[in-house]
């Protein structure tokens, strides 16, 4: 009988199916004439993208059908269960959402080759094995393949200097941050015998506290922080984000990270918390008021985004601290949130910014509500939803997140949910610049910005829609993120909340 | 008792009268403006005559009448209703506002005939009408708060009739905000009244303590305390020091309105309430000390400075300040009665003297000063012999009006404990300030050569040396007047017969208006006036508070309600001598220095230059308030409150806050260094911290 | 066995000796040379524990391959000696103390829980033997193994992407 | 007999070389030699550990035994990523030469601060 | 039906502002539709009056609304009682009053305008309405965005920094809300003000500490939004820049949520906390009421001195929750809805005059009752209902207030009606101040005289006002039947009777030593 079932593919459904257009991209690449527009291939990648959803879907119905789907596959390499579902939706939306503002972006800049496309389907592959990987074999090289894919799409404006500077910044910072993580991953297998996260989890929760694996676990942080740019690892962001194509930003600063977010939480709560709770204290503390002091001062959107993407790490790590299944539950929740809010804004960087972005600096978003009202329009409600103002996602993200902290009744923790508190206000005034340029100044650009492209006004329509979604009725996805919350110790089999076509079942009330 | 009385139709329509006039008034010719407010106006006093009738003393009535419609204000236990209420006091007041209203009202007609903004005036004195009725009729203290307020934004309206002077304006603005400040007082007195005895009703009030209803431990202190802040509003109303000093500037409102709101009737509603609140008063013994100090020493100070003004107006002004001062000092020893006494014929001889003083203005084209007045007697006959009556009434000659009410009040306070020689030596010397300035102005005005344009010589220099005083005359020439310019100088005229008829009739009263009240000693009779307020003034306080406040006896707090006995009439007949005497002395000196020996001011000012001066200038009290609280409030406000803790320092935190943020941003930058060994070099180090970090942490455990 | 830690000791001196020449070397041509020797005799310190396969790869893939790949590029773009410039006074005054620190932490715990580790040995010679491994590699590993098709291609596919000249 | 801790400290000592190597080195390529290094350093720790766990035969929390090769193939995957990190990183160092014309990278720091 | 009618005023704004968003920019249809949708939300607010039952103290259970929304925890629950009725009501006056004084002077950006001003109103009856934690947090927050919005985009010179600021502060005193509701979550699991409040009456909160913490975060933001001294300088600048519907709405509804909050959590949920505090807030009540005072006389504009008079209006209201009475929380509800009448009419009045102008600058006015005598009128209405002149709306409140704050059980609450009293003079100071300085005088600027006066329409938008402040003046009891019991239902009673029997504080105790003190001084001098 063959070791490996029909159901193994199904828990590798949407990676294949993504790789499958990745390959029919390349293929079709090398069909078309070299100077001529890449639309097409977009709209197949797109078509993958949404595919890759679809698989998602089917493994759902998998689920329904048979128990025994949530165990782990592949020899123990992979486990499809509520926590990935989240992921594996999660990841193709954005990367969907990422073509379709790519494909005025790569015209506008006169990039001609269709490997970006390849690459984004390649790299969602690694992203969504990532969040459903549980062996760190595997982890590692869906680390790898999201991040090699990342490194070659943010030098793809060749001709800049700045793409490629930020290109080699990320790469050789993040091939160090690697090493990090792999050492710690030697460790691990030193202290435990075993590379698979169910066995270390359970190989530690079993032995007395070790301290080779409490480096381990440390290193292995280094490797992770830096991915998801957290402090003090966050260094390499701005200077990446700034250089880097503004819709491969949009990815890197949502795909990739909520992936590694996903492995950081399969991993840290695979450890005692204990162990850790200072140190990803420090680290959210650290990543909250770095990133949004370092916020305060920036005149370039870009890296205006990129320092609050490294304080939004930090809220996030906020849940962590928390940990419990509210703060694992808020975890997931805030990457959902932040990917719909952060791709949309970045979008709208990437349509204003113009041929050879020119148009990055804040002052060229002046008067843009009278000139681009649907773009302004959008690009406001993100930022509101980035500020954290109520009914968008980002509020209702960032009120779980402290909810969290405020559940544990530590004064540890609740001293964290103020320190964030008071960041988040301090951040509202950074995002509320870039309102008050749009709507309250008169342009200073004497070129008009083009009008958006109607795949264009889809993303931003989209991921507002979904911004505005997780803010008034996030019912559906905090369902889906408490039980992925719950399903991160491995134990219970997972309760199905993912329905196709059925009403949800009623939530069972936070304790 | 079971008829209704409907009191509140009294202050309703005027209140009408005003809501027409108010808002289509504009549309209508002064025919039918004036049409509507004297018709609200008379029918109120019909209307008020009515109720009096109806409700006279032994008719089928029994005082005090109280009508109740609905609440106005109610919260928790607390509640005000919109009440009326209806006692001796009372009738003589609302006869005194609506009777003198209404001949004001006839005699605005005539006066204000070439004036722009007809309408407005009628509106503003309707207006006054309703709040001053509603202050004289009303069943709680809030309801009579609301007239207190009311009355002072008509005389702010009115006194600032004329906006487009500056004068005017600010005037109105003075006499309003220090209204407010007096008003102050008489809200704490409230909340007091409130917090002991849960009501601001009057038979709430007064029931309570004629039955002894609050905490006998507090009683004394708290009648205290309350009377203290009754008195400090009434300082405000009734132009007392130390709040006196609106009243003169009031005197930029047109004629009319100082007839009527700053002599007959407004002016007096502070004496009103107090007399309303003899209860209170009557177990505030130094309370009541402290009114009749106040009353005497406004009576004097004013008069003194009545000595030296030229303006017509403001001559009267400071009469009336001092005539107010006597109707203070009355209550000051308890003499309720002869203080409402007072404030009736002062109504009417002072009402008079403005509404004279007025048609004077009138014939000689809006002239003020009367400097340049002088002879008219013969030019304006009517007008000179009413001002004559009113001016004997004044200064106590029997046997006018004002003889009896002021000789009623120095008697009392001769025998009162809280006021005895000293204030009566005193008040007789006001008696003879009085005297002596109003003659002066009578010669002034009517004897003499008529010069129009001229300043008399010998007071030249010292008008110049006030430049106040002269920017202020030559202001009153450019109000609204302007345009009987060319009628004015040399074209003396009589005014017309709607303004001469008012006068007239008032002259009667201020000739027979005293006789109501002839006291005992010389009559023989009673004493009509006291008789008729005896119910309301002798509901004092019950002996039972005499175990409470053993320090005050009931002899000292007498109503002076009792007649006196056969033995004091003697005594009685020479203090009323005494004033008649200082009265006449008065007259005698005025006769000396302002018609016989005209140049003997002059040389009397210069001679005590630095007094005269003094008085001149009123005591440099304006100045004194000026600088002493309006300029040091205004720098605080600005230098230290706007500019230093608003914006210094709070702003200054805030903003300050904002770009200590942005400093630390762009120190953090400086990590930022775009080197990429830099950025190694920082992941290494966070590296090495979170693994020692774990490791230290993992072995301490 | 005194053998075995006398082959370890000149083998990790030979390494650590490789390593330090590396930085020392300011030609990169040279130091691409130093980590070729480290990476033989880690090849040889591998067979000391008994992991031949890995041995053998280290050699082909790591020290032919990949190596080739950097002395070509190096020749590629006819880089010269490294400048002395003072680009980073925080690597030098923050980073090297924390990698100090960092490198003696893990030391510290390294000889620490030594005691508790023990010795390693080079056990039955049928450990780490190439069958065992393909054994692992094309069942347990498989997916990792099939996936890692995916890396490869995007890196192919990356290196075209950046190294092809501009159309 | 050889003590773990022995590998594993050359192990580290040759990690923290790497280190310093990318800290101390302009060159671009050599810092990411000096990254190779590190690989080899966490590459050495894998098969030390693995022959560790073939002498101490365990058994894990689940109940399965130790997969002492394991090791041994974590440092084969380890060496795919490399190549294929090195045919990607080598490329960008290529595209960065041709936009700066140099490979130091203290000149290398256009987007700063 | 009963059940919708809250959900339906709150909405409806919204609905229109969506229906407003998709229509063509044509500006006449877009202020017509505004103005029937404010209308129409007036029209049915008048339903919640209808249905209103009296006898029941608390809120009203025929309008109430919940049903579960965010994980059954996070409800949409929206109710009414005799407070926020009259808040609503007051909002939804004041919208279409707003709209129609913006009719003319907002010609840029008709559209967004509207949208914004009935988004705001959205937000604004929220506010009053929600009684589920979460969701007052919500549309309390909801209300910065469009206000913000409003300022930056329609205001004067300076727009810019005065938006920002109104945004920076609010939403960094908000925060500190946030994390007492989430605190208060995580030990009550639930966000239902009722529960909540039972919850902690019920004493289950350990400690007074907790207590005092989560008080002074509710406090904070409730603080700056009404503003109390010292956290006011974002309102003159605020007022001074926002656009005239902008300023209605900041001072007359915006402001009242403050003090609403101040009311409903500060001294509804934690009544032993606002007793212990009471006394400082006091102080700074009465500060800011004398403080806002004497700043406001000396400003040279205009509507810098109507902000700063807010401030003191403010400071009754705030001193009258704080006496923790009776009469005095009557009075200071009462006074929120005065003031929003009186000032947002003192608003439009400048908006007005603004128009004509284009600047606020004392100097450039004078005399201007001359060629503006309708406008003048009116003007002199609200100054008078601002100034507190009995038998106008702004009177009753006032008196309640200081009375109320004279009988507080509280400590030396004598002493802050007195200087609290003494607000009836410096509001007539710079009120009446300020009137001399527009309207009389000589016109010294010849352009003044061609001035011309109000139109129909500006008549219109200002009559609402007016009528209510006379109607207001006069039968307070309409509104104080309701207002009284549901006052009743919130302030506390045990605490104010705790401080009572505390021996030595007391404040009868002490005032009748007081009183004592000064009778035995007197009996001594008289013997």
């Amino acid at each position: 009988m063959n070791p490996i079932q029909t159901v193994d593919y199904i828990r590798i459904l949407p990676e294949l199916v993504l790789g499958a257009f990745g390959i029919i991209v390349m293929m079709a690449d090398a069909v078309l004439k070299p100077g001529q527009s890449r639309k097409s291939l977009g709209l197949i990648s797109l078509v993958g993208a949404c595919a890759g959803i679809a698989a998602t879907f089917c493994q759902i119905a998998w689920m329904h059908r048979d128990p025994s789907f949530t165990d782990p596959g592949w020899f123990g390499m992979v486990r499809v269960d509520n926590f990935a579902i989240f992921f594996h939706l999660l990841i193709p939306a954005i990367s969907a959402i990422c073509i379709l503002a790519s494909l005025e972006y790569l015209d506008a800049q006169n990039i001609r080759s269709g490997e970006y496309y390849a690459l984004i389907l390649f790299g969602t592959v690694g992203m969504v094995l990532m969040s459903s990987a549980i062996e760190l074999v595997l982890i590692f090289i869906a680390l790898e393949i999201s991040s090699i894919s990342t490194y070659v799409l943010a030098g793809y404006r060749r001709r800049n200097a700045s793409s490629s500077e930020s290109s080699i910044k990320y790469f050789l910072l993040g091939s160090f941050a690697t090493a990090f993580f792999l050492y710690g991953v030697a460790l691990m297998f030193g202290a435990t015998g075993s590379t698979s996260i169910p066995e270390i989890r359970a190989a530690l929760a079993a032995g007395s506290p070790n301290l080779l694996a409490i480096a381990a676990t440390a290193l292995m942080i280094v490797g992770l922080g830096f991915k998801v740019a957290s402090a003090p690892f966050h260094i390499w962001t701005p200077d990446v984000y700034e250089g880097a194509p503004a819709p491969i930003v949009a990815l890197m600063s949502t795909g990739p990270k909520a992936a590694a977010f996903a492995v950081l939480l399969r991993v840290l709560f695979a450890t005692t918390q204990t162990e850790w709770f200072w140190l990803i204290w420090v680290s959210a503390a650290l990543s909250m008021t770095l990133g949004n002091f370092g916020a305060l001062v920036q005149n370039n959107v870009k890296r205006m985004l990129a320092y609050s993407s490294i304080a939004h790490a930090g809220y996030l790590l906020v849940a962590f601290a928390a940990g419990g299944d509210t703060g694992k539950s808020a975890a997931i929740f805030y990457t959902a949130a932040y990917a719909a809010m952060n791709v949309g804004a970045f979008a709208v960087v990437s349509h204003f910014a113009a041929g050879g972005e020119r148009y990055v600096s804040l002052d060229d978003y002046a008067g843009l509500g009278r000139r681009s009202p649907l773009l302004a329009f959008t690009l406001t409600i993100f930022l509101l939803s980035l500020i954290g103002i109520p009914g968008t996602a980002g509020f209702f993200a960032k009120y779980y997140v402290f909810q969290a902290a405020f559940t544990g009744h530590s004064g540890a923790l609740i001293a964290l949910g103020i320190i964030g508190l008071i960041n988040s206000a301090v951040a509202s005034y950074y995002y509320l610049r870039l309102i008050v340029l749009m709507y309250m100044r008169e342009p200073v650009m004497a070129e008009t910005p083009a009008s958006a492209t109607a795949a264009m006004r889809l993303a931003l329509v989209l991921a507002a829609i979904a911004t505005i979604y997780l803010g008034v009725v996030p019912n559906r996805v905090l369902n889906s993120s408490q039980a992925g919350a719950q399903d991160l110790d491995f134990t219970n089999p997972g309760k199905i909340v993912y329905h196709i076509g059925q009403p949800v079942a009623p939530a069972t009330p936070e304790r | 008792m079971n008829q209704n009385l409907n009191l509140w139709v009294i202050p309703l329509l005027p209140l009408i009268g005003a809501a027409i006039n108010g808002l289509f008034g504009r549309r209508f010719k002064n025919a039918v403006v004036s049409t509507v407010a004297l018709l609200f106006t008379a029918a109120s006093f019909v209307w008020a005559l009515r109720a009096v009738w109806t409700a006279w003393p032994g008719g089928g009535i029994s005082l005090p009448y109280i009508e109740s419609h609905g609440t106005w204000i109610t919260a928790g236990s607390f509640s005000a209703p919109f009440g009326f209420y209806l006692d001796q006091l009372s009738m003589i007041m609302v006869l005194v506002v609506t009777g003198v209203g209404f001949l004001i009202h006839v005699y605005s007609v005539g006066y204000m005939a070439h004036e722009g903004g007809f309408y407005r005036f009628f509106t503003y004195l309707n207006l006054f009408m309703f709040f001053m009725l509603t202050l004289v009729l009303a069943n709680n203290y809030l309801l009579m708060f609301v007239g207190w307020e009311g009355v002072g934004l008509a005389s702010y309206l009115l006194i600032g009739f004329f906006f487009q002077k500056d004068s005017a304006a600010n005037a109105g603005k003075k006499a309003f905000i220090i209204n407010r400040i007096g008003d102050f007082g008489f809200l704490i007195g409230m909340f007091l009244i409130i917090q002991h005895f849960g009501s601001l009703n009057y038979a709430d009030v007064f029931g309570k303590i004629a039955s002894g209803h609050y905490a006998p431990e507090l009683g004394w202190g708290l009648f205290t305390a309350i009377g203290l802040c009754l008195l400090f509003g009434a300082t405000g109303k009734s132009a007392q020091v130390p709040l006196y000093v609106w009243l003169p500037d009031a005197m930029e409102g047109p004629t009319p309105v100082s007839a009527l709101i700053h002599a007959a009737t407004m002016v007096t509603a502070g004496i009103y309430m107090i007399a309303r609140s003899h209860a209170i008063f009557n177990l505030a013994p130094h309370a009541l000390e402290i009114v009749a100090i106040i009353g005497c020493l406004t009576a004097i100070f004013a008069a003194t400075m009545g000595i030296t003004q030229t303006d017509i107006k403001r001559v009267l002004a400071y009469s009336t300040i001092s005539q107010l001062g006597y109707m203070v000092l009355a209550c000051g020893v308890a003499a309720y009665a002869a203080g409402i006494f007072h404030l009736m014929t002062h109504a009417f001889f002072k009402a008079l003297l403005f509404l004279g003083a007025g048609s004077v203005i009138h014939a000689i084209g809006g002239e003020q000063d009367m400097r340049r007045m002088g002879g008219l007697r013969t030019k304006i006959p009517i007008t000179f012999w009413v001002m004559t009556a009113a001016t004997f009434a004044i200064a106590g000659f029997p046997p006018f009006a004002g003889f009896f009410s002021k000789d009623e009040i120095l008697g009392a306070t001769f025998h009162s404990r809280f006021g005895g020689p000293v204030l009566w030596v005193i008040g007789v010397i006001t008696a003879g300030l009085t005297s002596f300035y109003m003659f002066r102005l009578w010669f002034m005005t009517f004897f003499g050569e008529y010069k129009p344009g001229a300043v008399d010589e010998g007071e030249e220099a010292h008008a110049a040396s006030a430049p106040a005083h002269a920017a202020h005359t030559t202001a009153s020439h450019s109000h609204g007047h302007a345009d009987d310019e060319a009628h004015g100088h040399g074209h003396v005229h009589e005014s017309p017969w709607i303004m001469l008829a008012p006068l007239v009739i008032l002259a009667v009263l201020s000739v027979v208006g005293g006789w109501v009240g002839i006291p005992q000693f010389m009559s023989g009779g009673q004493n009509h006036f006291e008789h008729f307020l005896a119910p309301v003034m002798e509901s004092g306080p019950p002996t039972s508070t005499q175990a409470a406040v053993p320090v005050t006896g009931n002899d000292t707090i007498s109503t002076h309600a009792g007649p006196p006995s056969e033995e004091n009439a003697g005594q009685e007949w020479l203090l009323a001598g005494t004033s008649v005497a200082a009265a006449v002395i008065g007259l005698f000196f005025a006769w000396l220095l302002y018609f016989k020996r005209r140049d003997l001011p002059g040389r009397i000012a210069t001679k005590i230059h630095g007094i005269y001066l003094l008085v001149l200038h009123k005591y440099y009290i304006d100045e004194g308030y000026g600088a002493i609280f309006v300029k040091p409030l205004l720098a605080l406000s600005t230098v230290v409150f706007w500019h230093g803790v608003d914006q210094g320092i709070i702003d200054g935190l805030v903003n300050g806050a904002g770009s200590t943020s942005k400093g630390i941003g762009n120190e953090l930058r400086r990590m930022q260094s775009g080197n990429i060994r830099s950025y190694a070099a920082w992941v290494a180090v966070g590296g090495a911290a979170v693994v020692a970090i774990m490791i230290w942490l993992g072995v301490g455990r | 066995m005194i053998i075995h830690q006398i082959l370890f000791i000149i083998f990790g001196i030979i390494c650590v000796a490789g390593a330090v020449n590396l930085l020392v070397q300011r030609h990169p041509i040279n130091s691409a040379l130093s980590l070729v020797v480290v990476m033989a005799s880690l090849a040889l310190i591998y067979l000391l524990l008994g992991a031949e396969f890995v041995a053998a790869i280290q050699v082909i893939v790591y020290a032919g391959a990949i190596m080739v790949l950097f002395v070509f590029v190096i020749m590629l773009l006819n880089a010269g000696s490294e400048e002395r410039t003072r680009g980073s006074h925080i690597a030098l005054f923050i980073g090297v103390p924390g990698v100090v620190v960092l490198a003696g932490t893990v030391a510290w715990l390294l000889i620490h829980s030594g005691g508790q580790l023990g010795s390693v040995q080079i056990s039955s010679s049928d450990f780490g033997n190439t069958q065992d491994i393909a054994h692992l590699l094309f069942k347990d590993f498989l997916l990792p193994f099939e996936i890692t098709s995916v890396l490869i291609l995007i890196a192919i596919m990356g290196a075209v992407v950046l190294g092809r000249k501009e159309s | 007999m050889v003590p773990l801790s022995w590998y594993l400290i050359l192990s580290a000592i040759l990690f923290s070389l790497g280190v310093f190597g990318f800290l101390l080195k302009r060159n671009i390529i050599t810092i990411f030699m000096s990254i190779e290094l590190m690989l080899n350093a966490v590459n050495l720790s894998f098969v030390a550990f693995a022959n560790y766990w073939n002498t101490h035969q365990a058994k894990l929390a689940s109940g399965a035994n130790v997969v002492p090769l394991s090791g041994h193939v974590f440092v084969f995957f380890v060496m795919v990523v490399a190549a294929a990190e090195a045919a990607v990183g080598l490329a960008i160092i290529i595209s960065v030469f041709r936009t700066r014309e140099t490979l130091n990278v203290d000149q290398v720091n256009l987007l700063k601060l | 039906m009963n059940h919708a009618i809250l959900s339906l005023v709150t909405f409806l704004p919204a609905a229109g502002a969506v229906v407003l968003m998709l229509m063509p920019r044509n500006d006449h249809v877009l202020r017509w539709t505004a103005l029937i949708t404010s209308i129409v939300t007036f029209l049915f607010s008048l339903d919640i009056v209808r249905l209103f039952d009296y006898s029941e103290r608390g809120f009203q259970s025929n309008m109430d609304i919940n049903v579960p929304w965010i994980l059954h925890v996070i409800h949409y629950h929206l109710g009414v009682d005799g407070i926020s009725m009259w808040l609503v009501l007051l909002t939804t006056l004041l919208v279409p009053v707003s709209v129609l004084v913006s009719w003319k002077s907002i010609h840029d950006r008709v559209k967004e305008f509207f949208v914004l001003l009935l988004l705001l109103e959205t937000a604004m009856i929220g506010v009053f309405l929600a009684l589920d934690m979460f969701l007052f947090y919500v549309f309390w927050e909801a209300t910065l965005i469009p206000m913000a919005l409003l300022i930056g985009m329609y205001g004067h010179e300076r727009r810019v920094y005065a938006a920002v600021k109104f945004f920076l502060y609010t939403m960094v005193a908000s925060v500190f809300m946030l994390a007492a509701i989430i605190w208060l979550y995580t030990h009550t699991h639930s966000f239902d003000y009722a529960t909540v409040r039972q919850w902690i009456a019920d004493g289950n909160a350990n400690g007074g500490s907790t207590l005092q913490w989560l008080f002074l975060g509710f406090f904070i933001a409730f603080a700056v939004k009404v503003p109390l001294f010292p956290l006011h300088t974002w309102l003159p600048d605020a007022h001074v820049e926002a656009p005239t519907a902008g300023s209605v709405l900041l001072a007359g509804v915006l402001l009242k949520m403050g003090t609403y909050g101040l009311l409903r959590f500060n001294v509804g949920m934690f009544p032993a906390q606002a007793a212990a505090n009471a006394q400082w807030i006091n102080v700074l009540a009465v500060i800011g009421i004398i403080y806002g005072a004497l700043v406001a006389l000396v400003q040279p504009n205009l509507k810098k001195l109507i902000a700063y008079s807010s401030v003191s209006h403010l400071g009754f209201v705030v001193l009258g929750i704080f006496t923790l009475t009776q009469i005095g929380t009557d009075g200071a509800v009462y006074q929120m809805l005065n003031h929003g009448i009186s000032t947002g009419a003192l608003f439009m009045l400048a908006g007005m005059i603004y128009e004509r102008k284009h600047t606020y600058e004392f100097k450039e006015y004078g005399g201007l009752a001359t060629p503006m005598p309708v406008y003048a009128t009116f003007f002199l209405f609200a100054v008078l209902s601002s100034v507190g002149l009995p038998l106008l709306n702004g009177f009753v409140g006032e008196f309640l207030v200081l009375s109320g704050t004279f009988q507080s059980p509280l400590p030396h609450s004598m002493l802050f009606s007195i200087l609290g009293a003494s607000g009836v003079i410096w509001g007539a100071c710079y009120l009446l101040w300020m009137y001399q300085k527009v309207f009389y005088g000589q016109i010294h600027h010849a352009e003044n005289k061609g001035l011309a006066d109000i139109d129909r329409r500006e008549r219109v938008s200002l009559v609402p006002l007016v009528v209510m402040a006379i109607i207001m003046g006069v039968v307070s009891p309409f509104w104080m039947k309701s207002i009284d019991p549901s006052v009743g239902n919130t302030i506390p009673k045990a605490a104010v009777a705790k401080t009572k029997a505390c021996p030595g504080q007391c404040a009868p105790a002490a005032e009748a030593s007081v009183l004592h003190k000064i009778s035995a001084t007197l009996a001594g001098e008289k013997q």
